[in-house]
Protein backbone atom coordinates (compact mmCIF):
# COMPACT_ATOMS: atom_id res chain seq x y z
CA UNK A 1 0.00 0.00 0.00
CA UNK A 2 1.01 3.58 -0.79
CA UNK A 3 -0.35 6.60 0.85
CA UNK A 4 -0.21 10.15 -0.73
CA UNK A 5 -1.94 13.12 0.96
CA UNK A 6 -2.59 16.97 0.03
CA UNK A 7 -3.98 19.04 2.29
CA UNK A 8 -6.25 21.68 1.12
CA UNK A 9 -7.67 25.04 2.90
CA UNK A 10 -11.12 23.21 4.39
CA UNK A 11 -10.15 19.59 3.84
CA UNK A 12 -7.56 16.80 2.98
CA UNK A 13 -7.12 14.39 0.51
CA UNK A 14 -5.67 11.27 1.40
CA UNK A 15 -4.93 8.71 -1.90
CA UNK A 16 -4.22 5.30 -1.47
CA UNK A 17 -2.45 2.50 -3.75
CA UNK A 18 -3.04 -0.78 -3.56
CA UNK A 19 -4.52 -3.07 -0.63
CA UNK A 20 -6.08 -1.94 2.56
CA UNK A 21 -6.13 -5.11 4.65
CA UNK A 22 -4.97 -6.36 8.03
CA UNK A 23 -1.46 -6.17 7.01
CA UNK A 24 -1.79 -2.37 5.95
CA UNK A 25 -4.52 -1.20 7.80
CA UNK A 26 -2.75 -0.06 10.56
CA UNK A 27 -0.63 2.51 8.37
CA UNK A 28 -3.40 3.68 6.79
CA UNK A 29 -4.80 4.16 10.63
CA UNK A 30 -2.10 5.92 11.13
CA UNK A 31 -2.48 8.46 8.38
CA UNK A 32 -5.88 9.26 9.03
CA UNK A 33 -5.09 9.59 12.77
CA UNK A 34 -2.51 12.16 12.33
CA UNK A 35 -4.80 14.27 10.07
CA UNK A 36 -7.25 14.13 12.98
CA UNK A 37 -4.81 14.69 15.94
CA UNK A 38 -4.01 17.75 13.55
CA UNK A 39 -7.87 19.09 14.56
CA UNK A 40 -8.75 18.65 10.99
CA UNK A 41 -12.21 15.51 10.20
CA UNK A 42 -12.98 16.88 6.75
CA UNK A 43 -11.16 14.40 5.17
CA UNK A 44 -11.47 12.61 1.28
CA UNK A 45 -10.06 9.23 0.62
CA UNK A 46 -9.13 8.92 -2.94
CA UNK A 47 -9.95 5.48 -3.62
CA UNK A 48 -8.62 5.48 -7.54
CA UNK A 49 -5.86 2.98 -7.10
CA UNK A 50 -7.66 0.83 -4.36
CA UNK A 51 -7.16 -3.12 -5.44
CA UNK A 52 -9.04 -4.44 -2.70
CA UNK A 53 -10.58 -3.73 0.86
CA UNK A 54 -11.33 -6.07 3.28
CA UNK A 55 -13.06 -6.03 6.60
CA UNK A 56 -9.88 -4.58 8.46
CA UNK A 57 -9.68 -1.88 6.41
CA UNK A 58 -13.55 -1.00 6.46
CA UNK A 59 -12.99 -1.04 10.33
CA UNK A 60 -10.24 1.92 9.76
CA UNK A 61 -12.62 3.66 8.04
CA UNK A 62 -15.73 3.20 10.14
CA UNK A 63 -13.35 4.45 13.21
CA UNK A 64 -12.50 7.54 11.36
CA UNK A 65 -15.71 8.13 10.50
CA UNK A 66 -17.11 8.36 13.89
CA UNK A 67 -13.78 10.22 14.68
CA UNK A 68 -14.76 12.78 12.33
CA UNK A 69 -18.60 13.18 12.66
CA UNK A 70 -18.25 13.97 16.27
CA UNK A 71 -19.57 17.44 17.38
CA UNK A 72 -20.16 17.69 13.69
CA UNK A 73 -16.92 18.78 13.34
CA UNK A 74 -16.31 16.83 10.10
CA UNK A 75 -16.81 13.67 7.91
CA UNK A 76 -14.80 11.03 5.95
CA UNK A 77 -16.24 10.80 2.86
CA UNK A 78 -14.76 8.37 -0.41
CA UNK A 79 -13.79 9.26 -3.45
CA UNK A 80 -13.02 7.43 -7.19
CA UNK A 81 -14.09 4.56 -5.23
CA UNK A 82 -13.88 1.28 -8.58
CA UNK A 83 -17.27 -0.17 -9.16
CA UNK A 84 -16.68 -3.78 -8.17
CA UNK A 85 -15.24 -2.06 -4.54
CA UNK A 86 -18.80 0.06 -4.55
CA UNK A 87 -21.02 -2.69 -4.85
CA UNK A 88 -19.22 -4.99 -2.66
CA UNK A 89 -19.85 -2.29 0.04
CA UNK A 90 -23.17 -1.93 -0.98
CA UNK A 91 -23.55 -5.11 -0.46
CA UNK A 92 -22.12 -5.42 3.05
CA UNK A 93 -24.35 -2.43 3.83
CA UNK A 94 -21.92 0.17 4.20
CA UNK A 95 -22.47 2.65 1.52
CA UNK A 96 -24.89 4.23 3.93
CA UNK A 97 -21.92 5.58 6.08
CA UNK A 98 -19.80 7.25 3.76
CA UNK A 99 -21.20 9.67 0.93
CA UNK A 100 -19.37 8.80 -1.92
CA UNK A 101 -17.94 10.87 -4.84
CA UNK A 102 -17.08 10.51 -8.90
CA UNK A 103 -14.44 12.27 -8.68
CA UNK A 104 -12.08 13.90 -6.18
CA UNK A 105 -12.97 17.74 -7.70
CA UNK A 106 -16.45 17.46 -6.41
CA UNK A 107 -15.64 16.04 -3.30
CA UNK A 108 -13.18 18.73 -2.26
CA UNK A 109 -16.02 21.14 -3.67
CA UNK A 110 -18.03 19.41 -0.89
CA UNK A 111 -16.33 20.75 1.81
CA UNK B 1 -27.08 -33.07 -14.09
CA UNK B 2 -24.90 -32.58 -17.32
CA UNK B 3 -21.58 -30.96 -18.13
CA UNK B 4 -21.66 -29.36 -21.49
CA UNK B 5 -18.30 -29.84 -23.39
CA UNK B 6 -17.41 -27.24 -25.76
CA UNK B 7 -15.64 -28.25 -28.98
CA UNK B 8 -11.86 -27.60 -28.22
CA UNK B 9 -12.33 -27.05 -24.13
CA UNK B 10 -13.51 -29.37 -21.50
CA UNK B 11 -15.03 -27.05 -18.88
CA UNK B 12 -13.11 -28.16 -15.72
CA UNK B 13 -16.00 -28.67 -12.96
CA UNK B 14 -13.62 -28.90 -10.19
CA UNK B 15 -10.12 -27.69 -8.84
CA UNK B 16 -8.45 -27.98 -6.06
CA UNK B 17 -4.79 -25.85 -4.69
CA UNK B 18 -3.01 -25.31 -1.39
CA UNK B 19 -1.61 -22.72 0.03
CA UNK B 20 1.01 -21.99 2.54
CA UNK B 21 -1.16 -20.41 5.58
CA UNK B 22 0.11 -17.27 5.46
CA UNK B 23 -0.86 -13.44 4.24
CA UNK B 24 1.06 -13.62 0.87
CA UNK B 25 -1.19 -16.35 -0.12
CA UNK B 26 -3.99 -14.00 -0.42
CA UNK B 27 -3.25 -12.67 -3.80
CA UNK B 28 -2.47 -16.10 -5.00
CA UNK B 29 -5.49 -17.41 -3.39
CA UNK B 30 -7.36 -14.53 -4.99
CA UNK B 31 -6.04 -15.25 -8.41
CA UNK B 32 -7.67 -18.91 -8.51
CA UNK B 33 -11.06 -17.65 -6.72
CA UNK B 34 -10.89 -15.47 -9.61
CA UNK B 35 -10.33 -18.07 -12.16
CA UNK B 36 -13.52 -20.04 -10.77
CA UNK B 37 -16.04 -17.19 -11.01
CA UNK B 38 -14.88 -16.46 -14.79
CA UNK B 39 -15.72 -19.98 -15.37
CA UNK B 40 -18.94 -19.72 -13.30
CA UNK B 41 -19.71 -16.61 -15.28
CA UNK B 42 -19.95 -14.09 -12.63
CA UNK B 43 -19.52 -10.47 -13.87
CA UNK B 44 -16.73 -8.52 -12.15
CA UNK B 45 -18.77 -6.63 -9.25
CA UNK B 46 -19.67 -10.38 -8.15
CA UNK B 47 -16.37 -11.90 -8.72
CA UNK B 48 -14.61 -9.24 -6.48
CA UNK B 49 -17.46 -9.79 -3.54
CA UNK B 50 -16.41 -13.72 -3.57
CA UNK B 51 -12.70 -12.89 -3.35
CA UNK B 52 -13.66 -10.64 -0.37
CA UNK B 53 -15.63 -13.49 1.46
CA UNK B 54 -12.53 -16.03 0.66
CA UNK B 55 -9.92 -13.27 1.83
CA UNK B 56 -11.76 -12.79 4.56
CA UNK B 57 -12.27 -16.58 5.77
CA UNK B 58 -8.78 -17.20 4.40
CA UNK B 59 -7.23 -14.24 7.01
CA UNK B 60 -9.02 -15.81 9.78
CA UNK B 61 -7.66 -19.14 9.10
CA UNK B 62 -4.57 -17.77 9.56
CA UNK B 63 -5.15 -15.44 12.19
CA UNK B 64 -7.56 -17.85 14.68
CA UNK B 65 -7.30 -21.60 13.26
CA UNK B 66 -3.87 -21.43 12.80
CA UNK B 67 -2.60 -18.51 15.63
CA UNK B 68 -0.18 -16.96 12.87
CA UNK B 69 1.24 -17.21 9.65
CA UNK B 70 3.50 -20.49 8.25
CA UNK B 71 1.78 -22.71 10.34
CA UNK B 72 0.07 -24.77 8.68
CA UNK B 73 -2.09 -24.85 5.10
CA UNK B 74 -4.91 -23.85 3.54
CA UNK B 75 -6.53 -25.80 0.81
CA UNK B 76 -9.10 -24.52 -1.36
CA UNK B 77 -11.28 -26.39 -3.88
CA UNK B 78 -13.91 -24.97 -6.22
CA UNK B 79 -17.05 -26.81 -7.54
CA UNK B 80 -18.58 -25.69 -10.82
CA UNK B 81 -21.92 -26.49 -10.29
CA UNK B 82 -24.84 -25.78 -13.00
CA UNK B 83 -26.60 -23.24 -10.47
CA UNK B 84 -23.40 -22.50 -8.27
CA UNK B 85 -20.20 -22.41 -7.33
CA UNK B 86 -19.16 -24.03 -3.90
CA UNK B 87 -15.60 -23.02 -2.26
CA UNK B 88 -14.18 -25.31 0.02
CA UNK B 89 -11.54 -24.08 2.16
CA UNK B 90 -9.56 -26.32 4.24
CA UNK B 91 -7.13 -25.88 7.21
CA UNK B 92 -5.74 -28.38 10.06
CA UNK B 93 -5.72 -25.70 12.62
CA UNK B 94 -8.10 -25.29 16.20
CA UNK B 95 -11.42 -26.14 15.72
CA UNK B 96 -14.05 -22.91 14.80
CA UNK B 97 -17.24 -23.49 16.52
CA UNK B 98 -19.05 -20.93 15.24
CA UNK B 99 -21.97 -21.56 17.39
CA UNK B 100 -19.95 -20.21 20.33
CA UNK B 101 -19.84 -16.46 18.20
CA UNK B 102 -23.01 -14.26 17.50
CA UNK B 103 -22.89 -15.06 13.80
CA UNK B 104 -23.79 -11.66 12.42
CA UNK B 105 -27.02 -11.47 10.51
CA UNK B 106 -28.27 -8.20 8.90
CA UNK B 107 -27.15 -5.13 11.04
CA UNK B 108 -23.76 -4.20 10.37
CA UNK B 109 -21.68 -5.54 13.68
CA UNK B 110 -20.00 -2.23 14.96
CA UNK B 111 -21.14 -1.99 18.26
CA UNK B 112 -17.86 -3.26 21.40
CA UNK B 113 -18.67 -6.69 22.63
CA UNK B 114 -17.06 -8.44 25.70
CA UNK B 115 -14.94 -6.04 27.83
CA UNK B 116 -13.98 -3.50 24.95
CA UNK B 117 -12.40 -5.87 22.37
CA UNK B 118 -14.23 -4.74 19.08
CA UNK B 119 -16.09 -7.34 17.12
CA UNK B 120 -14.81 -8.71 13.87
CA UNK B 121 -16.54 -7.94 10.34
CA UNK B 122 -14.99 -10.44 8.80
CA UNK B 123 -17.50 -13.08 9.37
CA UNK B 124 -20.11 -10.46 8.90
CA UNK B 125 -18.74 -10.11 5.36
CA UNK B 126 -18.35 -14.16 4.99
CA UNK B 127 -22.61 -14.05 5.77
CA UNK B 128 -23.76 -11.31 3.95
CA UNK B 129 -21.61 -12.29 0.32
CA UNK B 130 -21.88 -15.23 0.16
CA UNK B 131 -25.77 -17.35 -0.22
CA UNK B 132 -24.92 -20.51 2.23
CA UNK B 133 -22.17 -20.99 4.72
CA UNK B 134 -21.48 -23.87 7.09
CA UNK B 135 -18.34 -24.57 9.40
CA UNK B 136 -17.81 -28.12 10.06
CA UNK B 137 -14.99 -30.10 12.09
CA UNK B 138 -13.83 -33.74 11.73
CA UNK B 139 -10.80 -35.07 13.41
CA UNK B 140 -9.88 -37.03 9.87
CA UNK B 141 -10.32 -33.61 7.45
CA UNK B 142 -9.40 -31.23 9.78
CA UNK B 143 -12.23 -27.74 9.49
CA UNK B 144 -14.02 -27.36 5.92
CA UNK B 145 -15.63 -24.12 5.79
CA UNK B 146 -18.09 -24.72 2.27
CA UNK B 147 -19.02 -20.82 0.65
CA UNK B 148 -21.61 -21.22 -1.95
CA UNK B 149 -22.63 -18.54 -4.48
CA UNK B 150 -25.72 -18.87 -6.31
CA UNK B 151 -25.34 -17.95 -10.14
CA UNK B 152 -28.49 -15.53 -10.10
CA UNK B 153 -30.55 -14.86 -6.62
CA UNK B 154 -30.66 -18.06 -4.66
CA UNK B 155 -34.37 -19.72 -4.82
CA UNK B 156 -36.53 -18.94 -2.42
CA UNK B 157 -36.45 -22.09 -0.20
CA UNK B 158 -32.57 -22.72 -0.90
CA UNK C 1 -15.94 28.87 -27.11
CA UNK C 2 -18.06 26.42 -25.37
CA UNK C 3 -18.47 27.30 -21.44
CA UNK C 4 -19.63 24.47 -18.85
CA UNK C 5 -19.86 25.06 -15.70
CA UNK C 6 -20.04 23.13 -12.02
CA UNK C 7 -21.29 25.00 -8.59
CA UNK C 8 -19.39 23.63 -5.61
CA UNK C 9 -20.39 24.61 -2.03
CA UNK C 10 -18.13 27.22 -2.07
CA UNK C 11 -17.02 27.97 -4.99
CA UNK C 12 -17.82 27.44 -8.85
CA UNK C 13 -15.87 26.02 -11.85
CA UNK C 14 -16.46 27.58 -15.01
CA UNK C 15 -14.45 25.78 -17.61
CA UNK C 16 -13.84 27.38 -21.52
CA UNK C 17 -13.32 25.42 -24.20
CA UNK C 18 -11.60 27.91 -27.69
CA UNK C 19 -10.99 31.36 -28.10
CA UNK C 20 -11.66 34.07 -25.37
CA UNK C 21 -11.73 37.15 -27.64
CA UNK C 22 -14.09 40.26 -29.07
CA UNK C 23 -16.17 37.97 -30.52
CA UNK C 24 -17.04 35.21 -27.50
CA UNK C 25 -15.81 37.35 -24.84
CA UNK C 26 -19.22 38.50 -24.15
CA UNK C 27 -20.63 35.22 -23.43
CA UNK C 28 -17.97 34.75 -20.63
CA UNK C 29 -18.89 37.90 -19.29
CA UNK C 30 -22.98 36.57 -19.02
CA UNK C 31 -21.75 33.42 -17.34
CA UNK C 32 -19.31 34.91 -15.39
CA UNK C 33 -22.29 37.64 -14.37
CA UNK C 34 -24.51 35.35 -13.99
CA UNK C 35 -22.57 33.68 -11.41
CA UNK C 36 -21.41 37.07 -9.52
CA UNK C 37 -25.72 38.02 -9.68
CA UNK C 38 -26.17 34.57 -7.86
CA UNK C 39 -24.17 36.44 -4.83
CA UNK C 40 -21.51 33.55 -5.69
CA UNK C 41 -18.23 35.33 -5.63
CA UNK C 42 -15.30 32.82 -5.49
CA UNK C 43 -14.65 31.43 -9.11
CA UNK C 44 -12.45 29.69 -10.79
CA UNK C 45 -12.03 29.59 -14.56
CA UNK C 46 -10.52 26.48 -15.95
CA UNK C 47 -8.14 27.30 -18.63
CA UNK C 48 -7.52 23.66 -19.94
CA UNK C 49 -8.85 23.56 -23.10
CA UNK C 50 -8.23 27.78 -23.99
CA UNK C 51 -6.52 27.85 -26.94
CA UNK C 52 -6.59 32.04 -26.96
CA UNK C 53 -7.15 34.54 -24.68
CA UNK C 54 -7.68 38.29 -26.40
CA UNK C 55 -7.51 41.75 -24.50
CA UNK C 56 -11.41 41.40 -24.85
CA UNK C 57 -11.50 38.01 -23.28
CA UNK C 58 -9.01 39.40 -20.14
CA UNK C 59 -10.42 42.72 -20.34
CA UNK C 60 -13.48 40.87 -18.92
CA UNK C 61 -11.31 38.76 -16.60
CA UNK C 62 -10.52 42.20 -14.64
CA UNK C 63 -13.67 42.99 -14.60
CA UNK C 64 -14.89 39.98 -13.03
CA UNK C 65 -11.67 39.97 -10.65
CA UNK C 66 -12.74 43.76 -9.12
CA UNK C 67 -15.84 42.60 -8.95
CA UNK C 68 -15.30 39.72 -7.06
CA UNK C 69 -12.72 41.12 -4.74
CA UNK C 70 -14.72 43.54 -3.68
CA UNK C 71 -15.58 44.00 0.19
CA UNK C 72 -12.84 41.10 0.45
CA UNK C 73 -15.95 38.78 -0.72
CA UNK C 74 -14.02 36.24 -3.28
CA UNK C 75 -11.37 36.07 -5.84
CA UNK C 76 -11.42 35.24 -9.36
CA UNK C 77 -8.57 32.59 -9.48
CA UNK C 78 -7.66 30.50 -12.80
CA UNK C 79 -6.40 26.86 -13.27
CA UNK C 80 -4.80 24.44 -15.84
CA UNK C 81 -3.76 27.54 -17.79
CA UNK C 82 -1.69 26.50 -20.90
CA UNK C 83 1.98 27.33 -20.53
CA UNK C 84 2.30 29.63 -23.72
CA UNK C 85 -1.06 31.64 -22.74
CA UNK C 86 0.50 31.90 -18.92
CA UNK C 87 3.87 32.85 -20.41
CA UNK C 88 2.18 35.89 -22.27
CA UNK C 89 0.24 37.15 -19.38
CA UNK C 90 3.21 37.15 -17.75
CA UNK C 91 4.80 39.11 -20.17
CA UNK C 92 1.88 41.72 -20.25
CA UNK C 93 1.92 41.71 -16.38
CA UNK C 94 -1.00 40.09 -16.05
CA UNK C 95 -0.51 37.27 -13.67
CA UNK C 96 -0.11 39.33 -10.70
CA UNK C 97 -3.69 39.99 -10.99
CA UNK C 98 -4.82 36.36 -10.66
CA UNK C 99 -3.95 33.62 -8.27
CA UNK C 100 -2.88 30.40 -10.75
CA UNK C 101 -3.60 27.01 -10.02
CA UNK C 102 -1.51 24.27 -12.15
CA UNK C 103 -4.38 22.04 -11.07
CA UNK C 104 -8.53 22.39 -10.32
CA UNK C 105 -8.59 19.91 -7.44
CA UNK C 106 -6.28 22.82 -5.80
CA UNK C 107 -8.09 25.74 -6.80
CA UNK C 108 -11.30 24.33 -5.17
CA UNK C 109 -9.37 23.38 -2.18
CA UNK C 110 -8.32 27.06 -1.88
CA UNK C 111 -11.67 28.41 -1.05
CA UNK D 1 23.89 39.60 -44.24
CA UNK D 2 24.20 35.81 -45.74
CA UNK D 3 21.32 33.37 -45.76
CA UNK D 4 22.23 30.35 -45.39
CA UNK D 5 20.49 27.32 -47.96
CA UNK D 6 19.95 24.12 -46.54
CA UNK D 7 20.87 20.98 -48.98
CA UNK D 8 16.85 20.75 -49.93
CA UNK D 9 14.68 23.64 -48.23
CA UNK D 10 15.46 27.20 -49.35
CA UNK D 11 14.63 29.50 -46.28
CA UNK D 12 11.97 31.73 -47.83
CA UNK D 13 12.81 35.22 -46.33
CA UNK D 14 10.12 36.83 -47.11
CA UNK D 15 6.10 35.71 -47.43
CA UNK D 16 3.45 38.03 -47.68
CA UNK D 17 -0.78 37.18 -47.58
CA UNK D 18 -3.79 38.63 -48.32
CA UNK D 19 -6.81 38.54 -46.00
CA UNK D 20 -10.38 39.78 -45.98
CA UNK D 21 -10.81 42.19 -42.81
CA UNK D 22 -12.93 39.82 -40.73
CA UNK D 23 -12.68 38.31 -37.44
CA UNK D 24 -12.90 34.85 -38.98
CA UNK D 25 -9.52 35.99 -40.77
CA UNK D 26 -7.75 36.05 -37.30
CA UNK D 27 -6.87 32.50 -37.14
CA UNK D 28 -6.12 32.21 -40.48
CA UNK D 29 -3.54 35.11 -39.99
CA UNK D 30 -2.78 33.40 -36.58
CA UNK D 31 -1.30 30.13 -38.81
CA UNK D 32 0.71 32.72 -41.47
CA UNK D 33 2.25 34.23 -38.17
CA UNK D 34 3.24 30.54 -36.48
CA UNK D 35 4.94 29.87 -39.64
CA UNK D 36 7.35 32.76 -39.87
CA UNK D 37 7.62 32.43 -36.09
CA UNK D 38 8.80 28.56 -36.79
CA UNK D 39 11.20 30.09 -39.59
CA UNK D 40 12.67 32.45 -36.77
CA UNK D 41 12.89 29.64 -34.66
CA UNK D 42 10.93 31.16 -31.93
CA UNK D 43 9.80 28.97 -29.13
CA UNK D 44 6.20 27.95 -28.31
CA UNK D 45 5.84 30.48 -25.83
CA UNK D 46 7.26 33.40 -27.72
CA UNK D 47 5.29 32.10 -31.21
CA UNK D 48 2.12 32.99 -29.06
CA UNK D 49 2.71 35.36 -27.39
CA UNK D 50 3.34 36.89 -31.01
CA UNK D 51 0.23 35.64 -32.61
CA UNK D 52 -1.81 37.81 -29.25
CA UNK D 53 0.12 40.90 -30.68
CA UNK D 54 -0.73 40.41 -33.99
CA UNK D 55 -4.25 39.75 -33.30
CA UNK D 56 -4.75 42.32 -31.18
CA UNK D 57 -3.52 44.54 -34.61
CA UNK D 58 -5.84 42.57 -37.02
CA UNK D 59 -8.86 43.19 -34.60
CA UNK D 60 -7.97 46.88 -34.23
CA UNK D 61 -7.49 47.22 -38.21
CA UNK D 62 -11.35 45.21 -38.73
CA UNK D 63 -12.86 47.66 -35.57
CA UNK D 64 -11.01 50.66 -35.65
CA UNK D 65 -9.58 51.17 -39.35
CA UNK D 66 -12.62 50.21 -41.51
CA UNK D 67 -15.08 50.34 -38.61
CA UNK D 68 -16.70 47.24 -39.11
CA UNK D 69 -15.83 43.45 -41.24
CA UNK D 70 -15.83 43.11 -44.79
CA UNK D 71 -14.86 46.76 -45.61
CA UNK D 72 -11.37 45.80 -46.90
CA UNK D 73 -8.37 43.59 -46.63
CA UNK D 74 -5.39 43.06 -44.41
CA UNK D 75 -2.08 42.53 -46.27
CA UNK D 76 0.46 40.63 -43.63
CA UNK D 77 4.24 40.55 -44.75
CA UNK D 78 6.68 38.77 -42.83
CA UNK D 79 10.34 39.48 -43.33
CA UNK D 80 12.75 36.85 -41.70
CA UNK D 81 15.85 38.94 -41.05
CA UNK D 82 18.90 37.63 -38.75
CA UNK D 83 18.30 38.54 -35.54
CA UNK D 84 15.13 39.65 -35.90
CA UNK D 85 10.96 39.11 -37.47
CA UNK D 86 9.58 41.82 -38.92
CA UNK D 87 5.87 41.39 -39.13
CA UNK D 88 3.76 44.01 -41.55
CA UNK D 89 0.31 44.65 -41.20
CA UNK D 90 -1.01 47.08 -44.04
CA UNK D 91 -4.99 48.61 -44.15
CA UNK D 92 -6.16 51.08 -46.37
CA UNK D 93 -8.75 52.45 -44.05
CA UNK D 94 -8.92 55.46 -41.53
CA UNK D 95 -5.39 56.33 -40.87
CA UNK D 96 -4.73 55.73 -36.99
CA UNK D 97 -2.62 58.73 -35.44
CA UNK D 98 -1.02 57.17 -32.42
CA UNK D 99 -0.37 60.89 -31.02
CA UNK D 100 -3.97 61.22 -30.13
CA UNK D 101 -4.22 58.25 -27.81
CA UNK D 102 -2.11 57.58 -24.76
CA UNK D 103 0.04 54.74 -26.08
CA UNK D 104 0.45 52.63 -22.78
CA UNK D 105 3.95 51.79 -21.60
CA UNK D 106 4.80 49.68 -19.01
CA UNK D 107 1.35 50.43 -16.55
CA UNK D 108 -1.53 48.05 -16.93
CA UNK D 109 -3.93 50.62 -18.35
CA UNK D 110 -6.31 49.59 -16.20
CA UNK D 111 -8.17 52.91 -15.38
CA UNK D 112 -11.52 54.65 -17.20
CA UNK D 113 -10.49 57.29 -19.27
CA UNK D 114 -12.90 59.96 -21.48
CA UNK D 115 -16.28 60.26 -19.89
CA UNK D 116 -16.96 56.33 -18.95
CA UNK D 117 -14.76 54.71 -21.88
CA UNK D 118 -12.71 52.05 -20.80
CA UNK D 119 -9.35 52.32 -22.11
CA UNK D 120 -8.62 49.31 -24.38
CA UNK D 121 -6.30 46.83 -23.56
CA UNK D 122 -4.87 45.96 -26.97
CA UNK D 123 -2.61 49.04 -27.94
CA UNK D 124 -1.01 47.50 -24.38
CA UNK D 125 -0.46 44.05 -25.25
CA UNK D 126 1.36 44.97 -28.71
CA UNK D 127 3.48 47.57 -26.83
CA UNK D 128 4.26 45.14 -24.56
CA UNK D 129 4.98 41.89 -26.49
CA UNK D 130 6.72 43.74 -29.44
CA UNK D 131 10.31 45.03 -29.57
CA UNK D 132 9.47 47.44 -31.89
CA UNK D 133 5.93 49.02 -32.89
CA UNK D 134 5.64 51.87 -35.61
CA UNK D 135 2.72 52.89 -37.33
CA UNK D 136 2.75 55.08 -40.30
CA UNK D 137 0.19 56.34 -43.27
CA UNK D 138 0.55 57.31 -47.16
CA UNK D 139 -1.68 58.03 -49.23
CA UNK D 140 -0.22 55.33 -51.79
CA UNK D 141 -0.07 52.46 -49.10
CA UNK D 142 -2.67 52.73 -46.74
CA UNK D 143 -1.76 52.38 -43.09
CA UNK D 144 1.40 50.40 -42.12
CA UNK D 145 1.64 49.01 -39.13
CA UNK D 146 5.14 48.12 -38.86
CA UNK D 147 5.95 45.05 -35.55
CA UNK D 148 9.31 43.64 -34.55
CA UNK D 149 10.51 40.61 -32.79
CA UNK D 150 13.86 40.05 -31.46
CA UNK D 151 15.71 36.71 -32.21
CA UNK D 152 17.14 37.50 -28.52
CA UNK D 153 16.43 40.39 -25.77
CA UNK D 154 16.66 43.81 -28.03
CA UNK D 155 19.88 45.43 -27.99
CA UNK D 156 20.40 47.77 -25.29
CA UNK D 157 20.93 50.58 -28.10
CA UNK D 158 17.93 49.45 -30.26
N1 LIG E 1 -11.50 -19.94 11.08
C1 LIG E 1 -11.60 -19.59 12.38
N2 LIG E 1 -11.03 -20.35 13.33
C2 LIG E 1 -11.13 -20.01 14.61
N3 LIG E 1 -11.78 -18.92 15.06
C3 LIG E 1 -12.38 -18.11 14.18
C4 LIG E 1 -12.33 -18.40 12.79
N4 LIG E 1 -13.01 -17.44 12.15
C5 LIG E 1 -13.49 -16.60 13.10
N5 LIG E 1 -13.11 -16.98 14.32
C6 LIG E 1 -13.47 -16.30 15.59
O1 LIG E 1 -14.56 -15.45 15.34
C7 LIG E 1 -14.24 -14.11 15.74
C8 LIG E 1 -14.90 -13.13 14.78
O2 LIG E 1 -14.29 -13.25 13.54
P1 LIG E 1 -14.40 -12.07 12.47
O3 LIG E 1 -15.82 -11.64 12.38
O4 LIG E 1 -13.77 -12.54 11.20
O5 LIG E 1 -13.60 -10.86 13.09
P2 LIG E 1 -12.06 -10.73 13.52
O6 LIG E 1 -11.32 -11.81 12.81
O7 LIG E 1 -11.68 -9.36 13.07
O8 LIG E 1 -12.06 -10.85 15.00
C9 LIG E 1 -12.74 -14.05 15.71
O9 LIG E 1 -12.26 -13.09 16.61
C10 LIG E 1 -12.35 -15.47 16.14
O10 LIG E 1 -12.35 -15.57 17.54
N1 LIG F 1 -5.68 50.37 -36.40
C1 LIG F 1 -6.35 51.36 -35.82
N2 LIG F 1 -7.02 52.25 -36.58
C2 LIG F 1 -7.70 53.24 -36.02
N3 LIG F 1 -7.79 53.42 -34.67
C3 LIG F 1 -7.18 52.59 -33.85
C4 LIG F 1 -6.41 51.50 -34.39
N4 LIG F 1 -5.89 50.82 -33.33
C5 LIG F 1 -6.30 51.47 -32.21
N5 LIG F 1 -7.07 52.51 -32.52
C6 LIG F 1 -7.67 53.45 -31.52
O1 LIG F 1 -6.99 53.28 -30.29
C7 LIG F 1 -7.90 52.97 -29.24
C8 LIG F 1 -7.25 52.00 -28.26
O2 LIG F 1 -7.05 50.75 -28.89
P1 LIG F 1 -6.87 49.46 -28.08
O3 LIG F 1 -5.85 49.71 -27.02
O4 LIG F 1 -6.59 48.34 -29.01
O5 LIG F 1 -8.25 49.20 -27.31
P2 LIG F 1 -9.73 48.97 -27.90
O6 LIG F 1 -9.55 48.55 -29.32
O7 LIG F 1 -10.27 47.92 -27.01
O8 LIG F 1 -10.42 50.29 -27.74
C9 LIG F 1 -9.08 52.41 -29.95
O9 LIG F 1 -10.27 52.58 -29.20
C10 LIG F 1 -9.12 53.16 -31.25
O10 LIG F 1 -9.78 54.40 -31.10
Amino acid sequence: MNITQKQFKRCDLISVEGRIDSATAPQLAEALEAITAAGRYKIILDCCNVSFISSAGLRVLVNTQKNCKRYNRGELVLAQIPENIRSTLDLVGFTELFKIFNDTLSAVGYF
Amino acid sequence: MQWGISKTIVVEVSASQRFPGRYESLTKIAEFIRCACAQAGFDSCTTYSVETAVDEACSNIIEHAYGGEDIGEICCTCHLEEDRLVIILQDNGKPFKPEKFRIPKDTIPLKKYKRKKKQGLGLYFIYKIMDEVSFATSPSEGNTLTLVKYKSSPPPQA
